[in-house]
């Protein structure tokens, strides 16, 4: 399937099923380590977001859609995760330019795009034991199978698979940045909720182009 | 979960609507985006003070806002940091010309989301500083982290800051002295029994019936260590000591003391806890100045207290008792 | 049970003597026996004002003494009415010639105890004169019964004859004025969780997860009736119907409102009944003239709510409005 | 036993006695349909009486020893039970006169004014679920005793058992004074705090004259 406006369409809607399904989980994991709000900060954006694709017009590129999908999420999810997943999801907007549909290159750079704006954002490096543990494996993951010839979807099931035990691997981690960094040893034996929600967001990339990974 | 509330993702509107009636000749609530300011902004020649953050800390900021202290206040959803589209009218609903000072509690979300509203309030032409309040001694401070949280020493900075501002100090004077009160307060919580945030459900933390969690944060985030329960004075002197430790505070020093409850606990426990803390302080030649008990700083209904601690200097003296009045603070007028 | 307290037993003096230090300009506390005074007192020519009445319930009474409103405060046990033994010397403290009003809310004992220290101050040359508060409209009001409870209708009536009292008016007057209050003010309260007595340990009274208890008085007694919890629209509207009934409140009725928190619940969650009540009151052509919202008469940290209503004079406003300087109340000064 | 002032001070000292070891019944009892006051007021106050009596130069009559611990009721235990029981004490002191001990006939007229003093305070009639349907029936049984010619002693048994029957009988009772009168029929079906109390206090009378009934 061409990764095109339809799409990142698809995807944003996959990923709004996917944090509404897990919502309660989220709220679990964030209330061991944080203070119980991922799953309902990220269902109430996702849910605007959703609201916003079905009344806006339709847009000519995936960049388009990412784009608005980054404006509502940043203006409905608040805390950490509003911000960053903003940013991230602008950053890969502006990557994308204006391509009708994106290469399994461009995927790559879309990803790596995304990540850095996180960085750029929250200061954190890979181990804080932040979101960063899945994006930046996912980004490696995506490097990898583009570079060993993979379709875009491949690609976006690989950074999937990626970010997921990115986000397991969480578990062991002290936290040093987001609430979590509070608790010190006490954040270790728990998931990053963010790491979790990351995980979910690129299942539904990967999903959306046919590739459930 | 048993709340007077209606629909879970309708408190902090329906709270706040209810809020702009009760204080009206106080304020003005503006619903979308939703943010309240103060009932004369913007005014004229004045530093503007916003300040906001995750709602569920009661009177935390709305209850601040009027003469002498905020000009504008933006909840964000329970316990969640607001949107920069929410701060970013409050900001320029204030701007009176003189330029805003942004009070941001140190947390990730409400550092992001303050970042980027004034970034867009400069680009509107809105000349924005920030202060950023972490005086939880709780959290360990440190390059690695995302250091320590702001929680009681915030209605301190507001009021002082919002002081200096109602007198016509300018933004750099505003500004600075704000950052005085930020590099002389310090803080620490305990918690008898966590809150539940309507949306969860769920108490925050688990408690069992013996423990207490100590250092915790504002937002039922777990503390740094959980102890056995002890009486008032055991707990007072648990939360005193890091903070006079960090203040260095001695003989001669004279401070603003506050005994915050953390909205589930009886006055008449804060009074308690005050009388050692008095005691406490003036153990090491300490004079409270001036003080304040009561729920200033809450985590909806969580048990338990915060003492916080201002080392004051005569100009803060003056601030603090110059005329205030909003809907939690009010002398002088 | 946990709370922060030391001795359970001396919870009431150590949150009282901390009480005295954190509002040493406002107030004298007289430790044995135990009452509060205001710090000009007795004010020559004045009525004093002295009411009291089992702790648990603060800021009630002694956050009300100071100028507008008590001279005296009287404190007893956690909720045990206080003895003769200290309303007496309470009495003769604020005698500034002019007499002397006691405000006892409706409880067997708090009569009782009043009215031996008023015959013992009478013995003593001091004119006494006795109001009696009893607007909880949860209670039957009947001749076989111990009447309806005083409940958060004594902050308005300690307000008003306060200011009456304040600006020179005679005991008749300050007397008459106080009885007018009590005649116009209803209110009715609701628990979602029971608080606990120190000296008791286990709670006052228990509560499924899924009942409220509707008519609680603020002694933990239970109410009138047990019910399905219900949303806080829902609460409220059963709160302020018996009200605006016995009231006989209607279209052009002026009213002071009062949204009371018993201790436990967030100040969020008050708005959110102020809200509707404010709304409920419109419907009936009702204007609230005047409000109050937060933590006034309190039954330890019990979670709920109660409502009080006073129907308005012009001059009940006046009153209302002019200065008064106490720990929980103050305006004007 | 003479019931002369070494008599009333017993009397005292045993339901200090007898009131703390049942302090924990007589909260649970109030908190079921008052306030959980009841224990605490009256070991507070009786505590306060025998601390009196130890301080105190030693009385020469009982009516003398009743009147003080009259007095440190009145000033230590508060609520609704310390008046009561404050003129109730007083009014049995003055009954007693001077006389050095108390036959049985002025047992009876001590009993019978100190549950007068009892109604001329809180007003309170037989059958309003109160410490009253303890004491009238005391006082009865008391004035039964007595004309059929029982010693003093066993004139305090005979109230004292009467009163614990007439605490017992209070279970069906609906309340129409005091706190638990709030509660209309729900106070049914539980005894009666103050009347309980009344029975320790009056057992403790007959045990300290050596007559546990
Ligand atoms: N500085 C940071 N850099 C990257 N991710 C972060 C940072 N701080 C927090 N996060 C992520 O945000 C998540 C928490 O988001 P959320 O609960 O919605 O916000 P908040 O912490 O403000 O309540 C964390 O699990 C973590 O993955
Ligand atoms: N009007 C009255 N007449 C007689 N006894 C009363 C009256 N009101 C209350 N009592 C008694 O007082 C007891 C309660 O005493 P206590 O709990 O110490 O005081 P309070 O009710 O003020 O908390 C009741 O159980 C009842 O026996
Ligand atoms: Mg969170
Ligand atoms: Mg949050
Ligand atoms: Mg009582
Ligand atoms: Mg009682």
């Amino acid at each position: 399937m061409a990764l095109d406006a339809g799409w990142a369409q698809e995807w944003l809607r996959t990923a709004a099923r996917a944090v509404a399904e897990n919502r309660m989980q989220l709220m679990e994991l964030d209330r061991a380590i944080g203070d119980a709000d991922h799953g309902e900060n990220m269902d109430r954006g996702f849910a605007a977001v959703v609201a916003k694709l079905d009344a806006g017009p339709a847009a000519a590129t995936p960049a388009e859609v990412l784009k608005t999908a980054a404006m509502t999420l940043m203006s409905t999810v608040g805390g950490a995760s509003g911000p960053l997943y903003g940013t991230a999801l602008l950053r890969a907007a502006t990557s994308l330019g204006d391509a009708a549909e994106a290469q399994p290159d461009a995927v790559v750079a879309m990803l790596s795009a995304a990540r850095d704006g996180i960085v750029a954002r929250g200061k954190a490096e890979s181990g804080d034991k932040t979101m960063i543990d899945a994006w930046t494996p996912a980004v490696e993951a995506a490097a990898t199978a583009a570079s060993a010839g993979a379709a875009a979807g491949a690609v976006l099931a690989a950074a999937a698979n990626a970010a997921q035990a990115g986000a397991v691997a969480t578990d062991p981690l002290v936290a040093r940045k987001g609430r979590a960094s509070y608790l010190g040893e006490r954040s270790a034996g728990h998931r990053d909720p963010g790491a979790v929600s990351t995980a979910l967001i690129l299942a539904a990339a990967a999903e959306a182009a046919g590739e459930p990974g | 979960m048993k709340k007077l509330i209606n629909d879970p993702k309708a408190v902090v509107n329906e709270s706040v609507e209810g809020f702009g009636l009760a204080h009206a000749e106080l304020v003005t609530v503006h619903t979308d985006p939703l943010f309240v300011v103060r009932k004369d902004a913007p005014v004229q020649g004045k530093v503007g003070l916003v300040s906001g953050g995750g709602s569920g800390h009661e009177p935390l900021h709305a209850g601040y806002v009027g003469r002498g202290m905020l000009d504008a206040a933006v909840p964000g959803a329970v316990f969640t940091s607001p949107t920069p589209d929410q701060i970013l009218p409050a900001t320029t609903a204030v701007n009176g010309g003189a330029g805003v000072l942004h009070i941001v509690k140190n947390y990730t979300g409400d550092v992001l989301n303050f970042e980027t509203a004034a970034e867009l309030a400069a680009a509107e032409g809105v000349e924005v500083r920030s202060v950023l309040v972490n005086d939880d001694v709780a959290v360990e401070d440190s390059l690695y982290t995302a250091g320590r949280r702001g929680v009681g020493g915030t209605v301190f900075v507001e009021r002082i800051a919002g002081a200096a501002a109602e007198r016509g100090d300018d933004l750099e004077a505003v500004t600075a002295v704000a950052q005085r009160v930020i590099d002389n307060v310090r803080s620490m919580g305990a918690a008898l029994a966590p809150s539940t945030v309507p949306h969860a459900g769920v108490p925050s933390f688990d408690l069992a019936e013996d423990e207490i969690e100590i250092g915790i944060g504002i937002h039922g985030e777990p503390g740094r260590h959980r102890i056995a329960m002890e009486n008032a004075d055991g707990i007072t002197t648990r939360l005193l000591e890091p903070i006079t430790g960090d203040l260095n505070l001695g003989s001669g020093d004279r401070v603003l003391l506050m005994v915050n409850g953390m909205g589930g606990s009886p006055a008449s426990e804060l009074y308690i806890v005050y009388r050692k803390a008095v005691a406490l302080l003036k153990e090491r030649g300490v004079t409270v100045e001036r003080s304040l008990v009561g729920n200033y700083i809450t985590a909806l209904e969580m048990e338990g207290a915060s003492l916080t601690v201002l080392k004051l200097d005569d100009e803060m003296i003056t601030l603090w008792d110059s005329p205030v009045s909003t809907a939690a603070l009010r002398w002088g007028v």
